[in-house]
């Protein structure tokens, strides 16, 4: 032990300051820490309980997915694509496969159209019942919404396991459709499910909206002004919950949402509470396009006429879909052979998470955790 | 016989807590000794049939004052008693003098002219007749007493909270 | 403005609902719908029938493994160790080496077909890419060994499974790919059968134009044109 | 001599071995409860070794955790104080311990001449419950100093400042009883209560309220539970303790809780009066049992509702909500008794704390209302 550490040893002292200034704190919670959504790390600097500044360290999760993706051919990028949010494997398929389809245009047929619609909204309802559930979880409420939440995610996850094999990676999309049709019983058993979910729907916000703790504990807390938030990038339930009117389902209107009535809502103080609103408000709207989806479904192939091998001319094309989290993007060039030049992702929740300091700074560590919670990060997709 | 006994236990745990308080170069342990002398105090209350006075001993002194004096501790700098600073003891000898003089003096008289003071038997119920005691007789202390406290409550908040802190979202030097 | 409390007996109310109602909804759909015991042999009654033993259904896939027709393993293999399916593989997990018999000859057999568990990702890629439908995914999932590396690379032999233990694990899904075989297959014969039809039609036509060519000539010998044709 | 000795043992010892059995009940009972709120089923694996009974329904469960908190390794940290950091669990258990004999808990095998220890003699128990409790605040202190953990001093010193600032309107609504009972005799106040529980008054059961929110806030339980705040970076003052003193810690609290609730029982449920009392006395015991498990119900019940309050609101709830609340009451009970015509002062009493309830509510958070949201199409 130096001299110096064993002075520092023995003149430990908890302040540093004199009299009733206490010292800055340094805090890292860090890449394990029970309420950061995975291996994320905040290093955070505390003046008593109020954050001062707040530097997000992530990475730990990098697992070089774009740099492998252009060692192999386009198909075989796919199956690493559920591995992007692994929360919303079905949507980041369908990503991957709109941006593909741009590069070689494939007629997809009208059941893949309805199935792939079908399934995205059902993972919107996965992504949005997990992220309350564990928004409600750090502001204390100690697991009973989380496991509401989970009961009412199984359900969906059997489905998705009876149609594409799989409950979490389903790697379910194909360029030009899906792999495989859906086994007969399961639009009867999908139906029963919309049906229920208004059910557990009433119940939560039984639970927690008029909650006293809960209002008190995110109202004012964490709040993004719209220009702030347009400015940053920010897209998904956390750019509406700020105001401004940006929903791709109804700017792009790719796939066949055009066809389906659904309304976007929108938060007016874009706090933490607006946040946790509108996601429970866009589930409801997600059920209304279940439903339609769901009666008009028509039969026939879920495959179009892709050619055997994926070989796109020279060219470059950027597909994107609203994704629970907001706006996923695939960048991708194709220099005429099998294997992609460049692939790139646009990851929603990593976009979202650049505010993260000027929304903490001014509020205590508690209401950091709350904050974080809100913006709802996947380390998943926030690595790659 | 039971009385003696319990006697002899308490006031030689209140000694060598009062003792310990003084000796220990901790202060959290100081302080925490003291908390036992009050205690070990509170115990020969009961004795005395004083429950009410034992009872509120312990709500005060222990629960309050000492819980104070811990948080004044935390919030001071360098007295936690982990350095080797130390005053030095240079009047100790004049100090053990006076100790040993002022029992003898207080305690000769009454023990060299008969029997030693029984203490009088209390009537049952302290807390009623204090209650009303304070409440007819007492009643004008009773108020000066509140406002003299309520006065240094509000003067030790004032003088605590100090310059107005500029707000936390500035940076401020480590 | 709501007193402080209101919201909060409200959701007090959704929590005693949802604990009363688990002893009482016998139909555990809504309430208490986790199985009791569901893992014991012996578990009681009111546990589902579906998923009595095991949560796995009839479409989960976890680990790809081999089909062969018919009792014999290595006769009735589907595999021809084209390794279309180890160039595809995502994560390269596959590994086979083609068969030679005595004279150095390929005999559509793969001698070594290892795939190493530890980097599957039961993706199902192979099974798409095979022509053959040599490769199907088991739903088992309990492969665990203690050594990490020996242990969880699976041989062929290991792979090797019957198409009917498919059509146990997978019996919608065997059905629809025997199926399409045996329709393939029919297609494949059809075709065949019509292509000898066009070859012997076309014998035929040549033959019938030979008679044509010779009768046409003088008649020197007309009494052999009956036994060629 | 010996019979005051062997009378207190008679008390003493059963009290002791009763309560802590029935803390291994509670946290059984918990675990149960809050497993049905969620869905779940809850502890219902373990079974008596070398026997046949399988389903045990889990009631082994809490043996099993002691066990486990017997063989885990006790680690304490290097450079912590050691004998604060032994005494500190100690300190925390010996409160309760000490004020579950204030209760006036008839044991059914109690005789007269047994009845000392009992809140009968002791004409003050109320005022000692208070005195002996706050030494609890001491015990999370000595816990977050002794550990020598930067987190665990802070959780320690929120704890504290939880407890302190909860003492306040937990002593002044249970003076309203005193007021009410006319002393702090514990047997005395469940006399007063014979004809009519002091719950089912106005002012009686806004008391109530403020005192079992107290006990949550003393207690650290459901939404005041600051220190277990695992989601935030303090993990509370006992990080640094493992093995059977972090058992300790858990076993003083749940005493904490049974002390408490059975005060609320004794001030307002009328302590062990319930019906066929008369017929067999020793019933009352069960009912005082029962009485105080319905009270931990609710507390269970509130833990598998509600999220946790930040510091700085849990303390303006104090401040600012429950103890002018307390004070108003205290005048509002006073300006009854004195004028002992129930039929004008119970609906005034009951409109003024009311209305002062509304007040104070509206004030300070006027606007945290439920949002309503616009669409766009």
């Amino acid at each position: 032990m130096s001299a110096a550490a064993a002075t520092a040893a023995a003149s430990y002292s908890l302040v540093r300051q004199p009299a009733m200034e206490t010292g800055l704190l340094e805090v890292s919670m860090g890449p394990h820490h029970p309420s950061t959504h995975g291996v994320f790390r905040m290093d955070v600097r505390l003046d008593g309980e109020t954050v001062v500044a707040l530097k997000p360290v992530f990475g730990y999760l990098h697992r070089n997915h774009e740099k492998l993706a252009e060692g192999m051919s386009y198909l075989a990028s796919m199956p690493f694509t559920d591995r992007l949010d692994y929360f919303n494997s079905m949507t980041n398929n369908w990503a991957y496969a709109l941006a593909a389809e741009q590069l070689l245009p494939i007629e997809v047929p009208e059941r893949a159209q309805y199935l792939r619609v079908i399934m995205a909204e059902l993972t919107r309802l996965v992504n949005h019942t997990s992220l309350v559930g564990f928004f409600l979880n750090d502001l204390g409420a100690l697991g009973t919404p989380l496991l509401y939440a989970f009961r009412e995610r199984e359900r969906i996850l059997d489905l998705f396991e009876q149609a594409s094999g799989a409950r979490m990676m389903c790697n379910y999309f194909r360029f030009g459709g899906l792999r495989c049709d859906v086994p007969e019983g399961w639009l009867a058993r999908a139906r029963a499910v919309v049906d229920a979910f208004p059910r557990f729907l009433d119940e939560f916000e039984k639970l927690l909206c008029e909650n006293e703790i809960v209002l008190a504990r995110t109202q004012r807390v964490g709040v993004l002004s719209g220009a702030q938030a347009v400015n940053a990038g920010i897209t998904g339930p956390m750019l509406r919950a700020s105001g401004v009117n940006y929903d791709l389902r109804k700017v792009d209107r790719y796939g066949i949402y055009e066809r389906f009535a659904f309304r976007v809502p929108l938060g007016s103080a874009g706090d933490c509470y607006d946040r946790f609103m509108i996601r429970l408000l866009e589930m409801r709207e997600s059920l209304k396009i279940l439903d339609a989806a769901l009666r008009d479904i028509p039969t026939g192939p879920v495959m179009g006429n892709a050619p055997r091998v994926f070989k796109p001319a020279a060219s470059e094309t950027y597909g994107r879909v609203e994704s629970p989290k907001g706006e996923l993007g695939f960048y991708l060039i194709a220099d005429g052979t099998t294997k992609p030049y460049r692939y790139r992702v646009r990851p929603p929740s990593f976009i979202n998470l650049t505010v993260l300091e000027d929304l903490c700074v001014g509020h205590t560590i508690a209401d950091a955790v709350v904050i974080l919670g809100s913006v709802d990060i996947v380390l998943g997709e926030v690595d790659r | 016989m039971i009385e003696g006994v319990a006697f002899y236990i308490l006031s030689t745990v209140a000694v060598l807590g009062a003792l310990l308080a003084v000796s220990r170069r901790n202060l959290v342990h100081g302080v925490f000794a003291l908390l036992l002398f009050f205690a070990a105090l509170s115990g020969l209350f009961v004795m005395l049939m004083a429950d009410y006075v034992a009872a509120v001993q312990v709500l005060v002194y222990v629960g309050a004052v000492g819980i104070l004096q811990l948080f004044a501790i935390m919030l001071t700098e360098h007295v936690t008693g982990d350095d080797l600073r130390r005053l030095g003891a240079r009047g100790w000898f004049w100090g053990l003098m006076l100790a040993v003089a002022l029992p003898v003096v207080l305690l000769l008289p009454p023990l060299l002219n008969g029997e030693p003071p029984v203490p009088p038997a209390a009537p049952q119920s302290t807390a009623r007749q204090l209650g009303s005691q304070l409440m007819e007789h007492y009643v004008v202390p009773l108020e000066v007493l509140a406002l003299l406290l309520t006065g240094a409550l509000i003067g030790a908040v004032a003088v605590a909270h100090g310059p107005e802190k500029d707000p936390p979202g500035k940076d401020r030097p480590a | 403005m709501r007193l402080l409390g209101f919201g909060i007996l409200k959701g007090m109310a959704v929590t005693l609902e949802n604990f009363v109602r688990s002893y009482f909804d016998r139909d555990r759909r809504h309430h208490l719908f986790t199985k009791e015991y569901a893992w014991e042999p012996g578990a009681p009654a009111e546990v589902l029938p579906a998923r009595a033993d095991t949560t796995v259904t009839a479409h989960s896939r976890n680990f790809p493994i081999l089909l062969h027709d018919g009792a014999d393993p290595m006769g009735g293999i589907r595999c021809v160790a084209c390794q279309i399916c180890e160039r595809e593989c995502p994560p390269q997990c596959i590994y086979i080496e083609k068969d030679y018999d005595e004279q150095g000859k390929y005999i559509k057999r793969p001698a070594i077909f290892d795939i190493d568990l530890s980097v599957c990702m039961s993706c199902q890629i192979c099974v798409e890419v095979c022509p053959f439908d040599a490769i199907v995914m088991d739903s088992q999932f309990e492969l665990s060994t203690a050594n990490r590396f020996g242990g969880l690379l699976q041989h062929r032999d290991q792979l090797l499974k019957s198409n009917e233990y498919y059509h146990r694990i997978h019996p919608e899904e065997a059905r629809a790919r025997d199926d399409r075989m045996a329709q393939e297959k029919a297609e494949k014969e059809a075709k065949q059968a019509a292509a000898d039809a066009a070859k012997k039609k076309a014998a035929e036509a040549k033959a019938a134009a030979e008679i044509a060519a010779e009768k046409s000539k003088p008649e020197p010998s007309a009494p052999t044109a009956g036994g060629a044709a | 001599m010996t019979q005051t000795l062997l009378n207190l043992l008679a008390i003493a010892v059963p009290l002791a071995v009763g309560f802590a059995s029935l803390f291994a009940f509670t946290t059984w009972l918990e675990r149960k409860i809050l497993a049905r709120i969620q869905n779940r089923i809850g502890p219902n694996r373990i079974s008596l070794p070398f026997t046949r009974f399988r389903r045990l329904f889990g009631l082994i469960q809490p043996a099993a955790d002691g066990l486990k908190m017997l063989a885990k390794e006790d680690i304490v940290p290097r450079d912590a104080d050691k004998l604060l950091h032994l005494l500190a669990p100690i300190l925390s258990l010996v409160p309760p311990m000490m004020v579950l004999c204030l209760l006036p808990l008839e044991l059914p095998y109690a005789t007269a001449g047994m009845r000392a220890l009992q809140a009968a003699a002791l004409d003050n128990a109320v005022l000692l419950f208070f005195a002996i409790t706050s030494l609890n605040t001491l015990a999370v202190f000595m816990a977050g100093w002794a550990s020598r953990n930067k987190y665990s001093l802070l959780g320690g010193m929120r704890a504290v400042a939880q407890m302190v600032s909860y003492e306040i309107p937990l002593v002044l609504s249970a003076a309203v009883v005193i007021m009410a009972a006319g002393g702090m005799n514990a047997q005395a106040i469940v006399e007063a209560q014979r004809a009519q529980w002091f719950i089912f008054t106005p002012w009686g059961l806004a008391a109530f309220l403020i005192f079992f929110i107290a006990s949550l806030a003393e207690t650290n339980r459901s939404p005041f539970d600051l220190p277990e705040a695992e989601s935030e970076i303090i993990a509370g003052y006992f990080t640094e303790y493992s093995g059977f003193k972090f058992a300790l810690f858990f076993l003083g609290e749940y005493l904490a809780i049974f002390a408490v609730s059975g005060l609320a029982v004794t001030l307002f449920l009328g302590g062990g009066a319930g019906p066929w009392v008369a017929a067999y006395p020793a019933l009352s015991c069960v009912w005082f049992l029962a009485k105080i498990f319905a009270l931990i119900f609710v507390m269970i019940w509130l833990r598998g509702t509600l999220p946790r309050l930040r510091v700085d609101q849990l303390m303006g709830f104090a401040w600012k909500f429950l103890l002018p609340l307390s004070l108003l009451n205290l005048f509002v009970a006073a300006a009854a008794l004195k004028l002992a015509k129930p039929w004008l002062s119970w609906p005034v009493g009951a409109l003024v704390l009311y209305g002062a309830a509304v007040a104070l509510s509206r004030s300070h958070r006027a606007d945290a209302a439920p949002r309503t949201y616009s669409y766009a199409e």
